[in-house]
């Protein structure tokens, strides 16, 4: 039987004003267990406490009500009040007779009746409470970043400066990411190679830091603190570790003709490549679908010409297992396909292009050489229309397109638009929108230089048929402002196609039991409180894997990612929340019912082996919940059908005491 | 393999050809079109306003016949089926439209949008295959320059339709490809000829026609093929200096049915 | 004799990370509702057996309403949803058994929500007094 | 007409809800008939949600959509102007002696090849 302590608040006037407080402590003496009942002024205060203190000392109390304002102001503060005097911490109960009752209520009578039942119900929980302790877990303290794009890399890097060691994956052959194909960057138009490659320096020389490239994360286990992670590192038939990168191997190559991926297609590459000249890193890999040597075994003159004796045809796909402590998925986005939208005639004309394909032609290591002309004919384009929000703000139940704000098209496009008639001033620049959304440090003003200072032809409207005839493109498009269909002919057509989150996304939330949205870009914990991580404990987010971003708001993020795994990392243990679920294992029938239901992967099922009576052993399979996994939602005991699955500190006995007692 | 078939009223008259060739290709390829007793014009254009019921009565009726016989329900003119695609869409999908139209029609067992809807050209697609298509041929169109001219009808409105992507189509290509012939692609295939405003404002509709002419032929067409009596209508008189033809004509012409027809 | 005027009971079952804070924060905008309903703190509506609604119509409850988070903003990702399938079983079976749907209830209440959370309580309270007293699952020896 | 009536009637016969529009203009962009109107797609949808129909209906603009639904099948929004435009001439060809067309007509603007789709969907278009 527990010693039950009871100690009625009266917060001033403000439960007092409604309850009387004596008739409260008075009534609660009564009730089976409580040995000690009192009222003061304020249970809060320092004078409060040591009243509480003091009572559990002299009275050997076992478990303490307080009667005051809601658990979630003060629960904390009388929790560490009870562990102060040496008892444990999840031995209090609060009935809430402030929020919920004196606040409520206006009439004396009512108001006491109430606080009184309230009182009963946690003096009722507190008999069937048992001591509790925080589980404690080791922490690993190497952190996974999924994902070198700009966001992976800032994240890798800060959290290697704080002297953790960290891994990348990267399923391209080099880490760099969207950002690596971007010519300039808004809004200062600065190039965005000169300020990348020094951060994959960075990356390649740091000694905390390995990066699998051309690798893919293939299995994740455990949980926060105590992650294992498998890695696949896909076979690139070099040797990475005796590769020079000297590029001898790829001018020699004879299968040349294959889409350069990293131009999105625009020129070829051969079957050995490296996919930019300041790649990280910097290691040569080989196409398997191109290969002559790797699809029939004639050729090796790769293997021939390097030096280093790099090539290694028979190389397999290799497993990496790592612990972790922390990951960070910072796995980025995508264009969409503008397979649907051929209204804009994007698989009818090469000249028809998406920003994206824009900025490699505008790039000076691009297909062109920097030098903006028609893919189709290499001319120089003399009227460029641009269209903004092409699959972007699509109401949900369109067959095409994307609900949300791409954000990052309207500053690209007034960049491109206003970088063309910088360099190119003979040229028509149209583009065509809906809105013009701007906010951002120096956003506004940039749109308005591409505007007044550059002379390009902002257009109210949009795009609604383009067709190709002749070496033309005729655009058909409303100018909504002056109420008039508008027909140009334009030389180059280019597409701000909506963006998404990378297709390996959703496979990698499975594997993490991290939440997604319908759009496939990962949830955060709390919108606006904890944007950088994930609801699953130990999963952070990085960039536009988490919704779209420019790069200042990704390295934000990056860094705001990096410094949640630091405080991570920089803990021996964790502690847990003591408040989770645990299965009675004689109870369990091994049905898989709570596993189904549990949001985090918290419970796995184990064979176990049973004495029974008759003194012989017996195998049975059992649910077993990691107490470092578990949040404490409860699910689970509900699914239960065998009652075996229950849930510490709300108990199915607890809430049943406390129905009782309100229903008497 | 038995199909139901609606012909429709231009079938019978301006646009025999039309018919006849269909018919003809389908007996080659072993799908008898049973043309539907007592069928009633489609009324040319679906209304999409609620409440319209006795303007959709006929193709219901024609839905309701080949959902008796277990049949797929054939069409080969794009209005026709348009309509009753349409027609069907709403039967399937608006319980309310659905109950109003049962009611009307005071038949035994209601309807509500069983029947299988295939434009000719689905058929050939998905029932017949084109590679099954192209196994039959005996003379192949070779080197002809086609230009597929799908207009509105046949693939608006695509929530409905659901015929091939409404801006990228690839069937009537895929069919020109099947005949042995070089499908020319063109935007303007998917672009209105100016179709029932020629009534009224044929010049209007002239601009309409002749931009889809000057673009196929921009593209290389010698020739486009179609679906539509109203297209072929507005093409031709709009001055078209290239052939446009029904698809079934290159059909029955691959084929080698052509000229039992003409006898 | 006197006729004791009728007060209905209600039981609430309050997830912590909205409904709680949503009754909470009627509370602090002194928003009131009938002293009838007595809430039960759960860390999600998920905890909620349908074994305790049972205890609680049992025991003498005349309604029982059941307060989550909003679909898609759970503390714990998808524990609402689970409710809603659950109690939407339950609570059939419970009308099969005599207790009239309109005794039961869930709702969605955010942290943010203090006015509906009393204007809920209100209606609800309202509802479950124009029903009268429960009666149907009462266990005779549990009656004092 | 009452305003607020007809507004309400339009939406209803039309099923379309204009408060969807994103003013994007995709439906005048693509509108093969754009240059023959006197209100436009886009104003259609506006005015339509603005309770400004009487302009619509006086229209000749009303005569000139070709019901080719490349509005309906572009929109990003998935409003449908198309649906809207046909659902106000009806509320006039609905009414006395406001049919459109009339078979008097029709004889003056037939020619040899006239195709009988062409007559049976302008009477359906047309008139009530």
């Amino acid at each position: 039987m527990q010693r039950v302590g009871v100690f009625v608040c009266w917060c001033g006037s403000n439960i007092a004003g409604t309850v009387d407080v004596h008739a409260v402590a008075e009534a609660l003496k009564s009730e089976p267990g409580v040995v000690f009942s009192t009222d003061y002024q304020y249970m809060c205060s320092q004078a409060g406490q040591d009243i509480i203190k003091q009572a559990i000392a002299e009275h050997n109390l076992t478990g303490i009500v307080v009667c005051s304002c809601s658990p979630r102001m003060h629960e904390a503060t009388f929790r560490k009040t009870a562990q102060a005097a040496g008892l444990n911490p999840y031995m209090v109960e609060i009935a809430n007779i402030r929020e919920q009752c004196s606040w409520v209520h206006k009439d004396m009578l009512t108001g006491t009746e109430k606080a009184i039942i309230l009182g009963k119900a946690a003096v009722a929980k507190v008999n069937l409470n048992t001591p509790l302790t925080p589980g404690e877990s080791p922490v690993t303290k190497r952190a996974l970043v999924i994902g070198g794009g700009i966001a992976g890399i800032q994240t890798a890097l800060d959290i290697a400066d704080a002297g953790f060691p960290v891994d990348i994956v990267e399923k391209q052959p080099t880490i760099g990411g969207k950002m690596a194909q971007l010519d300039k960057t808004f809004p200062t138009l600065d190039c965005a190679a000169c300020i990348l490659t020094p951060k994959m320096v960075d990356v390649a020389q740091n000694e905390k830091i390995r990066i699998f490239s051309y690798s893919e994360v293939e299995e994740v286990g455990g949980f926060v603190g105590n992650f294992d992670v498998k890695i696949k590192k896909k076979a690139r038939f070099v040797k990475e570790d005796i590769c020079t990168g000297c590029g001898a191997c790829v001018e020699k190559c004879p299968m040349k003709k294959n889409p350069n991926e990293f131009n999105l297609g625009m020129d070829n590459r051969p079957a050995i490549y490296i996919p930019f000249a300041q790649a990280v890193p910097k290691v040569a890999t080989i196409d398997p679908n191109a290969c002559n040597m790797l699809k029939n075994g004639k050729c090796g003159l790769c293997a021939r010409v390097c030096a280093a004796g790099a090539i290694d045809y028979t190389q397999k796909d290799e497993i990496i297992e790592e612990k972790y402590g922390a990951i960070v998925v910072a796995t980025g986005f995508n264009p969409i396909s503008m397979e649907k939208f051929d209204e804009f005639a994007y698989n009818q004309s090469k000249d028809v292009i998406t920003s994206l394909e824009f900025e490699r032609l505008t790039n000076a290591a691009g297909p062109s050489a920097g030098k903006l002309i028609r893919p189709s004919d290499g001319k120089h384009p003399h009227t460029i229309v641009f269209v903004q929000c092409v699959g972007s703000r699509c109401d949900a139940c369109a067959e095409k397109g994307k609900e949300y704000c791409s954000k990052i098209c309207c500053m690209y496009t007034a960049k491109h638009a206003m970088l063309t008639r910088d360099k190119y001033p003979d040229t028509d620049v149209y583009v065509f929108y809906i809105d013009v959304r701007t906010p951002g440090k120096n956003f506004d003003e940039f749109y308005r230089r591409a505007v007044e200072e550059f002379g390009v032809k902002y257009v109210k409207g949009m795009v609604g048929k383009v067709t190709p005839e002749g070496d033309k493109l005729k655009v058909q498009a409303s100018d909504l402002l002056s109420n008039k269909q508008l027909h140009i002919d334009a030389d180059l057509v280019v597409l701000a196609a909506a963006i998404e989150p990378d297709k390996s996304a959703r496979p990698l939330a499975t594997m993490l039991t991290a939440s997604m949205d319908t759009n496939d870009f990962f949830t955060e914990a709390h919108p606006k409180l904890r944007p950088v991580e994930s609801p699953t404990a130990g999963v952070f987010l990085s960039g536009a894997c988490q919704g779209p971003k420019d790069i200042p708001e990704t390295v934000s993020q990056a860094g705001a990612a990096a410094s949640k795994v630091i405080g991570l990392l920089a803990k021996d243990k964790l502690t847990g929340n003591p408040c989770i679920a645990s299965s009675n294992e004689l109870m369990c029938n091994g049905c898989s019912s709570c596993e189904r239901v549990c949001p985090y992967g918290a419970i796995t099922y184990v064979d176990k082996e049973f004495r029974m009576p008759d003194r012989t052993t017996k195998i049975r399979r059992v649910a077993s919940v990691n107490p470092a996994v578990c949040q404490g939602c409860g699910a689970c005991t509900v699914a239960c059908p065998s009652g075996a699955m229950d849930l510490k500190g709300f108990a199915n006995s607890q809430i049943i005491a406390e129905v009782d007692a309100i229903c008497k | 393999m038995k199909v139901s078939y609606f012909p429709g009223c231009t079938l019978k008259n301006k646009a025999r050809d039309l018919d006849e060739y269909a018919r003809k290709s389908a007996e080659r390829l072993g799908i008898t079109l049973e043309e539907i007793p007592d069928w009633q014009c489609c009324g040319g254009v679906f209304t999409t306003a609620k409440g319209e019921i006795a303007t959709k009565l006929s193709s219901v009726r024609a839905l309701k016949y080949a959902a008796e016989k277990e049949q797929p329900l054939v069409s080969v003119c794009s209005a026709c089926h348009n309509v009753i695609k349409q027609t069907n869409y709403a039967m399937k999908t608006d319980s309310d439209f659905a109950k109003k139209v049962n009611n009307y029609m005071a038949e035994e067992t209601p309807y509500n949008g069983e029947t299988q809807v295939h434009h000719y050209l689905e058929m050939l697609r998905d029932l017949v295959g084109f590679d099954a298509l192209k196994e039959k041929v005996v003379n192949a169109l070779s080197g002809k320059k086609i230009a597929a001219y799908y207009g509105c009808l046949l693939l608006r409105p695509n929530s409905v339709m659901q015929m091939d992507d409404p801006e990228n189509p690839k069937v009537m290509e895929n069919f020109i490809k099947a005949i042995g012939a070089d499908p020319v692609v063109y935007a303007m295939r998917n672009e209105c000829c100016g179709g029932y405003i020629s009534l009224e404002s044929p010049e209007f509709a002239k601009s309409k026609s002749n931009a889809v002419i000057e673009n196929a032929k921009a593209q290389g067409a010698e020739m486009i093929i179609t679906a539509c009596p109203l297209c072929k209508y507005n093409l031709i008189k709009n001055g078209a200096d290239i052939p446009v033809v029904y698809f079934t004509e290159v059909l029955a012409e691959a084929l080698g049915v052509k000229e039992d027809t003409n006898e | 004799m006197q006729v004791k005027e009728y007060k209905p009971l209600i039981v609430a079952f309050c997830c912590n990370w909205c409904s709680y804070a949503g009754a909470d924060l009627a509370g602090n905008n002194r928003l009131s509702y009938p002293a009838d309903v007595k809430i039960i703190r759960v860390p999600c509506s998920c905890r909620v057996n349908p074994m305790f609604i049972l205890r609680a119509f049992q025991r003498g409850a005349d309604g029982v309403i059941i307060c989550g988070c909003h679909p898609g903003d759970c503390h714990y990702t998808s524990g609402n949803y689970y409710t809603r399938r659950r109690m939407a079983a339950l609570f059939s079976m419970l009308d099969f058994l005599g207790i009239e749907k309109e005794r039961t209830r869930v709702e969605w209440v955010s942290a943010a929500e203090g006015a509906k959370f009393a204007a809920t309580m209100n209606e609800f309270a309202e509802t479950v007094a124009s029903l009268g007293e429960n009666k149907r699952l009462e266990d005779l020896r549990c009656k004092r | 007409m009452n305003k607020d009536f007809i507004q309400e009637e339009i939406l209803r016969a039309s099923g379309v809800n204009p408060k969807k529009c994103m003013k994007c203009g995709k439906c005048s962009a693509t509108c093969p008939a754009y240059d023959e109107m006197e209100y436009h797609p886009h104003q259609f949808v506006s005015m339509v949600e603005n309770g400004d129909i009487e302009p619509l209906l006086s229209s000749e603009s009303l005569y000139k959509c070709l019901s080719c639904f490349a509005c309906i099948d572009r929109c990003p929004r998935g409003v449908e102007p198309a649906k809207l435009v046909e659902a106000v001439r009806l509320a006039v060809v609905r009414q006395q002696d406001k049919n459109h067309l009339t078979a008097n007509d029709i004889p003056a603007l037939l020619d040899d090849e006239t195709p009988q789709q062409l007559l049976v969907s302008a009477f359906r278009k047309y008139t009530k």
